[in-house]
């Protein structure tokens, strides 16, 4: 069967080289001498024979269907069986063959519109589009944001610039993480919540900031405060976690703690001292 | 702001295609967000169908202005697409398109029994065929263009076989209705001339309907190796027993 | 096919912006390349001009037929960009919240240094400021209040930014006079940054005294064509893939 499916591959089986036979003919499907064809047929599967390629059961099968036909159109036209009423139709085996045939094309035209469809999809592009410049808008509409916040942020800037003087040493830090943890356990109980900048005002060096800064860290670990975030700008704000709710440790809630990621202690880091 | 802009630009900047549910998602979030700008407010409730409207005229449009690219909907998402033409130049801008294997002769017959006959059983199949079809359904099968959908109440139950989502999206097919002559091939009337073979004869006048409930009387697992082979399903169709072949 | 539709389907299927040079490279390969298709052969040598002439006739199209989109040429690469009346339903789409939240103690220091110091360079501000500013600078940029403006004529040839007009708008100044003196800000000397590990950290050989007048004065040409690996990754990068809209 394989060896015959590579020599004769044009025919994907019996109805397909009865198609193929009807168009030598050259005449409309309805019209074609089925006796010929017949004959043509076993022809056909004979050559193969010869050949020695082994003959598909189905081709057999079709070939026996052909030659009863055709024994019957041999016979004299008195004696042959005419079916005269509609009811009688299906009896007639050229008549079976013939529906079987045109079912058959038509679904082989429609295979090949399919594959005129699959070639054409290999020629056709979708757009991909880069990311829309849209920016972010600007201003909320209608209203602009004071001008004084920026005069603050300028004075903010020269008051630390002034506080470094010139000649600052580095000294050593006095003040350990532990017991920056106590100031801030403190100051969150006092006040509940409090935004990420206040806890960093009073610092006075970047090593104090960073002492503050993983006090944080390990009182969010231990689930002592909560970090969140308003909105994608807004300030980072510290707040208590109420006492019932407060789960034995070490059992971190980090969808609350590292859950956004501009409320990621690590990635605020960046900016965590500058208020120093 | 007409919809029908506002869809387009979103289909123009969307890097996948986009369904009426994901377009009209985006309506009702831009109009419900948190300051939400006012001229967004006017498609806070649209109608699924307004935007389906508004898909429509906007594919005729593209259609009309005739650029190098139009809007297409495939199995139910819309996205711009390029016209064939510009193929040769796009394929060495964004290379050749990363597609499986085109399939083969039989593979696409059988597809395209199943696509307009579905849900279609094997032996459906390979009766219309008349060849067994096992090695080509598990290929079908397995790129996922067909797939298992009940059994026939008939007897036996055989399994029945749908083609599926990716079938479209292969064939870049809207829907079903969009396969190429669907109303004739879903039920094929063959008509039967009044004389058959070498006789004269002109068209019967009353058509067969081959339709899907006749495809779903029972019929014999696998006729292919069955002797009888017009075995249709219709059991009066059956022709007498072949005579011998000569050797 | 006519010259202007395949730049058009290039543009079109595009994830950047292309020069006329990246469009006729595509051109001249398309008809170079083994087993080139016959009709690419037209533009085996097409002439710049005659692309030129093509991408502004179809700008002209473009903007006869109105559509939601454009066809753009910013800093001499052409893209096609959606109207701007479409941006709230865009943002929504992409991601983006159409009301801006305020500007956090450290993007308003780092916009005040670069508002009174324009241009300035990371290094420059870094220095003011006493902190590594990548993550602000970038959000800056992200919501246009800051863009690049040429680079600095010293050792490294660094980057430097300036305030946007989206800036003034923010900040409701009509042009940068309007903002209240601070020539003190404008003064502080900047030094050889210190050991600050930024990714650019390219030292300043001298001090840059740079006053707003300096500020006024026409820029270096538009770095898009220049990508600079600290500064500029937004805009190198592949775009995001968008955010997945709920079903």
């Amino acid at each position: 069967m394989s060896e015959y499916r590579v020599q004769f591959e044009v025919f994907e089986g019996p109805l397909d080289l009865l198609l193929h036979l009807v168009k030598k003919q050259e005449v409309d499907i309805y019209q074609v001498n089925l006796t010929r064809i017949a004959t043509e047929f076993v022809a056909y599967l004979e050559q193969m024979r010869e050949l020695d390629l082994e003959v598909a059961g189905e081709f057999l099968v079709m070939a026996a269907t052909l030659i009863y036909i055709k024994s019957r159109e041999l016979l004299p036209v008195e004696k042959q069986v005419r079916p005269e009423a509609d009811d009688t139709d299906e009896d007639d085996p050229r008549w079976e063959l013939i529906r079987r045939l045109v079912e058959y094309k038509k679904f082989k035209d429609a295979a090949a519109q399919l594959q005129t469809r699959e070639g054409e999809m290999e020629a056709i592009y979708e757009r991909r589009p880069g990311r829309p410049e849209l920016g972010e808008l600007p201003a909320p509409r209608g209203t602009s944001v004071s001008v004084f916040e920026l005069v603050g942020a300028v004075r903010q800037i020269l008051k630390r610039f002034q506080e470094q003087s010139p000649d600052h040493e580095v000294m050593s830090e006095p003040y350990s993480v532990s017991e920056k943890m106590e100031s801030l356990r403190a100051l969150v109980g006092e006040r509940t919540r409090l935004t990420f900048g206040e806890l960093f005002a009073a610092a006075r060096s970047r090593g104090e900031v960073v002492c503050i800064f993983l006090a944080l860290l390990e009182l969010t670990r231990m689930n002592v405060v909560n970090l969140a975030q308003e909105g994608e700008f807004a300030e980072i704000e510290v707040c208590a976690v109420p006492v019932e709710l407060v789960p034995p440790p070490p059992a971190p809630t980090p969808e609350d703690a590292y859950g956004r990621p501009e409320a990621n202690p690590l990635s605020a880091s960046a900016d965590a001292p500058q208020l120093a | 702001m007409e919809l029908k802009f506002i869809l387009e630009s979103l289909l123009f900047t969307a890097p996948k295609p986009l369904s009426i549910g994901e377009l009209r998602e985006v309506l009702v979030k831009s109009a419900t967000e948190e300051g939400a700008p006012p001229e967004t407010a006017a498609f806070r409730k649209v109608p699924v169908e307004e935007i389906e409207a508004a898909l429509n005229t906007l594919a005729a449009e593209h259609e009309v202005i005739a650029r190098s690219y139009r809007l297409v909907c495939v199995a139910g998402a819309w996205q711009f697409v390029t016209q064939m033409e510009c193929a040769p130049w796009l394929r060495t801008f964004v290379g050749v398109k990363n597609r499986p294997t085109r399939l083969t002769q039989p593979a696409l017959e059988t597809l395209a029994v199943i696509a307009y006959r579905q849900p279609a059983t094997r032996a459906e199949i390979e009766q219309i065929r008349g060849v067994a079809v096992d090695g080509v359904m598990s290929t079908l099968k397995e790129r996922g263009l067909i797939e298992e959908a009940g059994r026939a109440e008939v007897i036996g139950r055989p399994m029945q076989f749908t083609t599926t989502r990716a079938f479209l999206e292969y064939f870049g097919l809207r829907n079903l209705e969009d396969l190429p002559a669907a109303d004739e091939l879903r039920r094929i009337p063959v008509q039967r001339p009044e004389v058959l073979a070498t006789v004269e004869g002109q068209p019967a006048p009353e058509p067969e309907q081959l339709s899907l409930e006749a495809a779903e009387a029972p019929v014999v697992e696998a006729p292919a190796v069955e002797p009888e082979p017009a075995s249709t399903s219709k059991d009066s169709e059956e022709p007498p027993p072949p005579p011998d072949l000569p050797a």
